[in-house]
């Protein structure tokens, strides 16, 4: 046995599951998260004593009620930066951010762009159901124009935001994409984000059942699934369609377009670079309906993470000095009081 | 204020003496870029080296460097030192040293009857008494004729004095301010040496501007010898005050306050995470603590102040000791996230350096007017500890308390401290690390006999809640910002429950009060007909004006609050002692409230919202006015 | 409340006949899906029109659609009802209607002794009993045995009813809601027809719908008619209330402050801006604007608080009535904000929908604990007008007054309402345009005769200053957060200016008492032992309480107020005839701290902070503790 | 003369200026953006009471008090916030936001993104010192690493954001760069800005001489200039070192390159394409040293602005409709209580 490595007791599902009573809706795509998470977790070698998940308000960020690990739910927008106090006091700890697409783009953007540029490691995740459930049911900034709600009772005019397309523009260095029911290979999408050294952004199409249903089915629903879905994979051609179609650089309008792959010769198929910030922005961008909607690891080009830049320089500057108090407070040019009255330089 | 303790009631003997004052007020005004605070800064070094107790005001412009020449570039320097006990930067300069004729337009208002002035005739040319709004100047006409003028081509002579080191023109003017320090230390017979070693250092990489700034100094020093003989500049001398023995050095209350927190994490034992804002006039605090990353510091620049208030409740749920800083604006920011440190009830230091309002107001200048703010701006019934530093050096003791209270009873704790105390000076004894008794914070780390978790189980006594780390096996648990129920911390929506929770946090913080000092009464009795009540930096003038009125027979008291939320437990039986309570504010009327609501006394408000400190001489007149004068 | 005059003091003979009450409150209690909501809406609706006074207080859960058969997936709804002046929701229900065992277990505690229980027992099968934490049925144990029980299987009964329309099984048993509402339409010998016409409208787009629905009612009344002989099924008579002439609707708080805002942009001639972020309770306000474009209303979904109130602030800034709306955390938000829209003398409306804190707190709870973030809760001394609306109807009062005072006085005005009050429902007699008296903004559009442009010049009486509208040409001019002169507005960093334009900002706020009514005694004299204080919607609570008091014998006077900063004119002196102040509210005591403040009344707290609203009787107890029983 | 258009009366850049002082150091970038702007807004043919400059705090910040026009100095970071209630309540004024990097990016990240996704039609002038002058010099998002300053003495750490970057992920529609000292170009450069409909994004390098002197001397100072700035022309090949150096696309690597241009042969060289979002990404990301800095109109694609969205709304849904408060008031089931006690439905 290994010394150095600590020895983490094995878990199973059931170990992360905590004893609250989970209130989402019936139906709601959030206990398929939930439940995709607790199968994760065993498999991470981290314990639930070291693990820490933080959300802020609303449907989504109710998660952390649920997971036997230590869990903060804070105040609307702030996750990220309750989150970067937490990992930078305690780097050790394995932190979690659980948001939702108002929490984390509407009141909270700033709070996002800051944790990306920095580059904090942490797993965030972003449950984007284009709506706000908590609430009951407003428009939210990545809901489609024309969308009807209490607040926009004759459909959406403000363009939404495309959360991955932010979190490039941002400096994100990890860009993952996924969807509620994506059982099967959301363990695996995790397990790189949190294996990702800085922040680890992935966006979760969830479904609300109650507000918005269905918005998502046009490529979530069975039938539009294989036709709709592109998962893309690190120095794999960009195909779908059960390897019929694939995606192509046209070099002279420099924008993709879509191809038929006839006889699996898949040549001038572009090939998916993870590393390419201009790769993944082109997938990003891809317009759903003539595109397919691109998921899994979209964009993967670690950098120094914050919070190993902040000890770094702690410890390079404090090198060999221990601080002294007593010193600290006689700094600078004095001058001492003798008790017979005196004064001496 | 921190050293002298002999008070001036007790006038010495010495004071008769026109050439032997028991203190002096100069100012020293000029342009940005004349090095007005470097030169109050080392005149003030050398009042300290002499013995003399002393308070400064530094007065800088709005702008970072605003023309030359013009009112509002004019950066000051006031310095109040002497052999007494003193306790404000001055009412009113005997000595006003105007290096331009902004300088004096901006400056000679405040100068007593009588005072000197000394000016630069070299700055008085058409061009700047143009900018300064002069059509003639005023060293030419009658407009001067109540002080003793002393107008000297200074920019000549420090070019001649520093001529042998052939320096350019700009690069030699820029000795003027060592040449005018030169005078001002022979003016008040003071040793040159300190200043010439520290110009030796200051200037180590260059030694050429190191000898033209001494030869400067020394020029300076030798004009007034050769200029007393008969005219107006005379020489004063100005004893040593009587201070404690001790070791001392001067302090701002930016870096004192900083030190404190430092000290005070220490005590603690935990290492700090300073979350924070830029914004003025708190940012020194940001910047002192920037640099002391051997204490165990983490300093975090946020993108705004929410953030800043956010990631130091992180830290502190982490287990570190979470500090955050700002000034009014800022401060109104963070309160949502003050009353998540309160329901999920993690130490949290918030320090506010109040500046005036509302809105961007005046960042420069000093106000009172955050206390309203402090104990009732968030939303929900949600009280937190409210404490005031009064002083530069006081704030030091105030950050200490701060950390010790924030540590012990598992809340936030908002410092007030403000624009003048950030900024000013004023001798420090250095304290002792016995001095302070420490206060180790406790981390629970084992569940209860029967295996439970329970993160809102209180201490009997304090009612404070467990501090759990994440990070400790076997102790993990869920908080956040609803109402949770009691010991175990779970989402409760229920009416009794919150009843209960909401009874429990008030109990908590109201307690406190069996855990701090009893008031004390600072100056006169425990009872009398006027207690003149005062938190934070009025403490100097409500003193003084309080012990000149006692002088004169006055039957006053002066009461300085520390302690604002919750209240000393004896202050309410102590103001039913007096028959009249003034409080003097740099607000509207903002203590008033909390005393009246609290003690239902007759408080009085003496108002003052101009952004400068109270004079010594407007809080005497509120005494007059509330007890009349004493035959 | 807003249509009987004729006060329960005065009880008529029918008091006596039980069969004949003057008042009945009825609660109904099921799932979330069981559309209780809606029920007791449709319910409230045939009190109305048959001409009952009522009150409602819709309860429901905390989680958006909580698991089946859960306790806090409880939904609630109840009325009172009556002949007589109605004030309160009531203290205790008469009828608990309970859809299944999680209903009753979260209800029967409200339920009057010897109230009476109707259950469904098709529902109160072994799992849901679990659910509810029911080891055997309460049903068939002894515990309801200090109330009436019919329990009687509502769900079979329902399914043979709709049985002919070949409805699904799911489908069928939604129609239980109308088969209980039949009933309860029976007990109280309502008129079916309004529900059955309401029905068909509702289902138009589905005739068997319509019909199964409408078979379940019948079915239900009929079950009453039937069941009656013997059992304990009585059916009650309730008259009418005596209420002013005219023409009636229901209303919610929230609608009525929606159309109270409406209406004063109109009486200002102004069109709206409304910028709002979700947040419950208060999002319902702009849900209801948000379909009122034709009335020259735009609103704005801000991206948060802040966003929210700067966008109204640049809406009022061009010309248009900004308003923003939020609840605790939020306003907290929009705290520095305030602060500009106060220094640059803008006018705008903030309304503040109060829930459950601190912070996150109880969202879907009521409570009044916002009224020191709302006097006090702002950087700097920061003035601003705070009115409060006493219930439903009232709330379109207070939205006018508050539009009027933020044009007439250029400043922002926040108008408190709370979670009660925005989901509560009255009757209220529709006011006529005629009723009330415009008040037109006015725009500035030429210079002063000088050609000089001053934005900060005064009114005279009001201490207003010009509104000037971006585009006017001739006036172009800088206005910010910086202080500003006197007239110019320019920035200015001088002290007097400050201290000046603090006074004016002050006294601008403090001189609206002159402009608004005096206050009125609600309930009792003008002088007398108590006087029972309170503000918002405590007001059915007090009222109710200070009419029984004085009925028991007491010298006591319900004083409530509207305007609580400033206060109006006459308040100190009408508080100083009373030997003793009760302060009644559902926080700690915050309209308690201002009173003391302000008129150095020794006001005593009454407090309840559990989310749920003051019961009479627990006003009336605090009345008797301060003025002991009456021989 | 034509009677639809309204006669504005023909100005000069002085009238523009206001009488009041002009506070920033000597030296600073500020000045020059300022008398360019003054020279501009004469030929944009909009009146001054008709136009408005709104800002946040900052030295930038000050701005609008120096111009001649209706001018609103906000709060921190809140300039998009109130400008879009301004533009909302009176579509026919003509606004402008003036932020710094700390104002616009840091505090004000949020409203900027949604200012941005919104598509409101102002210009949004962005002063970029890469430090905060107004307090004093310490570091902002855009400063480089390794900056030091009050609040990072030993040199910043976290990973700065770049703002064109952030604007296009953030859905802007036009997006520009260019520097203080660019008198000449200047005033083109804000024309096209003020003839777009929608957000333009115009960043300005500018000097802070007192806290971050020279910072952009690299590409700005004479000598570098020409070899060093990159300035892209709608259609126009990317040339730059006075056309002896172009950049283009590497379709393999999928990324840009620098390639010399010998005797003017520009055929690889990529042509600049401002409605290509891709494009814009890649001279955006163009990492300085290798690679020159892009300067221009780096893209414009218009869409409809949010003012306009949210007034046609109004107009269509309101068709034929005039709100009748009467009637508004009545709405809904009532009941009427006669004089004489009896009700009826
Ligand atoms: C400061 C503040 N503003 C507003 C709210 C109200 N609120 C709670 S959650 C929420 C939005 C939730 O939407 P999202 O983040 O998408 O989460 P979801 O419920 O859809 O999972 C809002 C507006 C709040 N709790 N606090
Ligand atoms: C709420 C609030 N927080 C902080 C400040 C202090 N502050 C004023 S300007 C500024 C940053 C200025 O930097 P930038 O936006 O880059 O403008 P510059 O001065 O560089 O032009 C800060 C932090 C403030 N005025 N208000
Ligand atoms: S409202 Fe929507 S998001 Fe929220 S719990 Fe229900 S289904 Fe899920
Ligand atoms: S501090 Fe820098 S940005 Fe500000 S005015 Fe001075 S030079 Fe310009
Ligand atoms: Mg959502
Ligand atoms: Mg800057």
């Amino acid at each position: 046995m290994n010394a150095i490595t600590p020895i983490i007791a094995a878990t199973k599902p059931d170990d992360w599951a905590s004893d609250q009573e989970v209130r989402w809706c019936p139906g709601c795509g959030d206990y398929a998260i939930l439940k995709a998470v607790q199968r994760t977790m065993p498999e991470l070698g981290v314990a639930p004593h070291n693990t820490v998940f933080v959300s802020g308000i609303g449907c989504s960020s109710r998660f952390p009620y649920y997971m036997e690990t230590y869990g903060f739910h804070t105040i609307h927008g702030r996750a990220p930066a309750v989150a970067t106090g937490i990992k930078l006091a305690n780097p050790e700890l394995d932190v979690w951010i659980v948001t939702g697409d108002g929490d984390g783009l509407s009141i909270g953007g700033n709070h996002m762009l800051h944790l990306l540029r920095r580059n904090l490691d942490v797993q965030l995740l972003l449950f984007n159901n284009e709506i706000y459930g908590l609430t009951k049911g407003q428009s939210s900034p990545t809901s489609r124009l024309g969308t009807r709600s209490p607040t926009t009772p004759y459909g959406s005019i403000d363009r939404p935001v495309t959360p991955c397309a932010f979190a490039l523009g941002a400096g994100a260095r990890f860009v993952a994409r996924t969807i509620d029911t994506a059982q099967k290979t959301m363990p695996g999408l995790l397990k790189r984000a949190h294996s990702h050294k800085g922040t680890s952004f992935v966006e979760i199409y969830q479904n609300c059942i109650v507000y918005n249903d269905d918005v998502f089915a046009n490529f979530t629903a069975k039938p539009n699934a294989a036709t709709n879905q592109l998962w893309v994979e690190h120095g794999k051609p960009l195909v779908f369609a059960g390897g019929t179609k694939g995606v192509r650089l046209n070099h002279d309008l420099v924008q993709l377009e879509v191809v038929d792959i006839v006889d699996g010769t898949t040549e001038d198929v572009l090939v998916h670079d993870e590393t390419n910030r201009l790769v993944a922005q082109m997938l990003i961008d891809m317009p759903f309906g003539e595109f397919p909607v691109a998921l899994g690891v979209l964009y993967c080009q670690p950098a120094t993470s914050f919070e190993v830049a902040v000890h770094d320089q702690n410890e390079r500057v404090t090198e060999g000095r221990v601080g002294d108090l007593g010193a600290l407070l006689r700094k600078g040019q004095g001058w001492d009081v003798k008790p017979v009255r005196e004064v001496s330089l | 204020m921190a050293t002298a303790f002999r008070p001036d009631e007790t006038l010495p003997p010495a004071a008769n003496d026109p050439s032997h004052p028991d203190a002096v007020v100069v100012r020293f005004a000029g342009d940005s870029g004349d090095g007005m605070q470097l030169t109050g800064g080392q005149f003030t070094l050398s009042a300290a080296l002499s013995g003399n107790d002393f308070a400064t005001f530094p007065d800088f412009p709005a702008e970072i460097r605003a023309p030359q020449g013009t009112t509002f570039g004019v950066s000051a320097f006031q310095i109040n030192f002497g052999a007494i006990d003193i306790e404000t930067a001055g009412d009113e300069p005997d000595v006003l040293v105007a290096m331009n004729p902004a300088a004096l337009k901006t400056n000679i208002g405040a100068l007593r009857r009588g005072g000197l002035v000394i000016a630069d005739t070299g700055e008085f040319g058409p061009r700047n008494l143009a900018k300064a709004g002069y059509t003639i100047s005023p060293l030419d006409d009658d407009s001067l004729m109540n002080y003793t003028v002393m107008a000297f081509d200074i920019s000549a002579l420090t070019l001649e004095a520093v001529k042998p080191f052939g320096l350019g023109n700009k690069e030699a003017l820029r000795c003027k301010n060592m040449w005018t320090l030169g005078l001002a230390l022979w003016m008040f017979d003071r040793d040159r040496a300190p200043l010439v070693d520290w110009l030796k250092t200051k200037f180590a990489k260059n030694e050429v501007l190191a000898n033209a700034n001494i030869a400067a100094l020394n020029a300076g020093h030798a004009y007034g010898e050769t200029a007393e003989i008969g005219g107006p500049l005379k020489q004063y001398h100005v004893d040593a005050a009587e201070a404690l023995p001790g070791h001392y050095r001067t302090i701002t209350g930016g870096e004192s306050l900083a030190l404190g927190l430092v000290a005070g994490a220490h005590l603690a034992g935990l290492t700090m995470f300073f979350g924070s804002y830029p914004i003025t006039p708190a940012s020194p605090i940001l910047h002192h603590l920037a640099r002391l990353k051997e204490f165990g510091i983490t300093t975090f620049q946020a993108e705004d102040e929410i953030a800043a208030i956010c990631s130091a409740i992180g830290a502190s749920y982490a287990g570190q000791l979470g500090v955050t800083s700002s000034s009014g604006p800022g401060i109104a920011l963070k309160g949502e996230a003050m009353g998540l440190a309160i329901i999920t009830e993690l130490p949290l230091v918030i320090v506010n350096s109040q500046r005036g309002g509302p809105s961007t107001g005046l960042p420069t200048k000093t106000e009172q007017s955050d206390l309203y703010q402090a104990i009732y701006g968030r939303n929900g019934d949600a009280p937190l500890i409210v404490i005031a530093a009064r002083s530069p050096t006081d704030s030091f003791d105030v950050a200490i308390e701060a950390c010790r209270l924030a540590t012990q009873f598992m809340t936030p704790v908002m410092v007030l401290t403000d624009g003048y105390i950030a900024n000013a000076a004023e001798p420090w004894r250095v304290p002792d690390r016995a001095d302070y008794a420490p206060f180790p914070a406790e981390f629970a780390d084992a569940p209860e006999e029967d295996g439970k978790v329970l993160p809102y189980k209180r201490d009997a006594e304090t009612f404070k809640r467990p501090w759990i780390r994440p990070g400790t096996p076997g102790m993990t648990h869920r908080i956040g910002g609803i109402e949770k129920a009691v010991d175990t911390g779970n989402i409760n929506y229920e009416p009794a429950n919150h009843q209960a929770m909401t009874d429990i946090r008030k109990a908590k913080i109201d307690g406190v009060a069996r855990y701090i000092p009893a008031q004390e009464v600072e100056v006169g009795g425990t009872t009398g007909r006027l207690a003149v009540v005062g938190w934070g930096s009025t403490y100097g003038p409500i003193r003084k004006a309080v012990q000149r009125s006692r002088a004169a027979g006055h039957d006053v008291a002066h009461i300085h609050i520390r302690y604002l939320w919750p209240f000393p437990a004896n202050l309410g039986e102590l103001l039913k002692g007096f028959d009249k309570v003034l409080v003097p504010e740099m607000n509207t009327g903002q203590l008033k409230t909390v005393l009246r609501d609290q003690f239902l006394v007759d408080a009085r408000p003496l108002n003052k919202v101009s952004g400068q400190p109270f004079k010594i001489a407007e809080i005497e007149a509120a005494i007059e006015g509330m007890l009349g004068s004493v035959k």
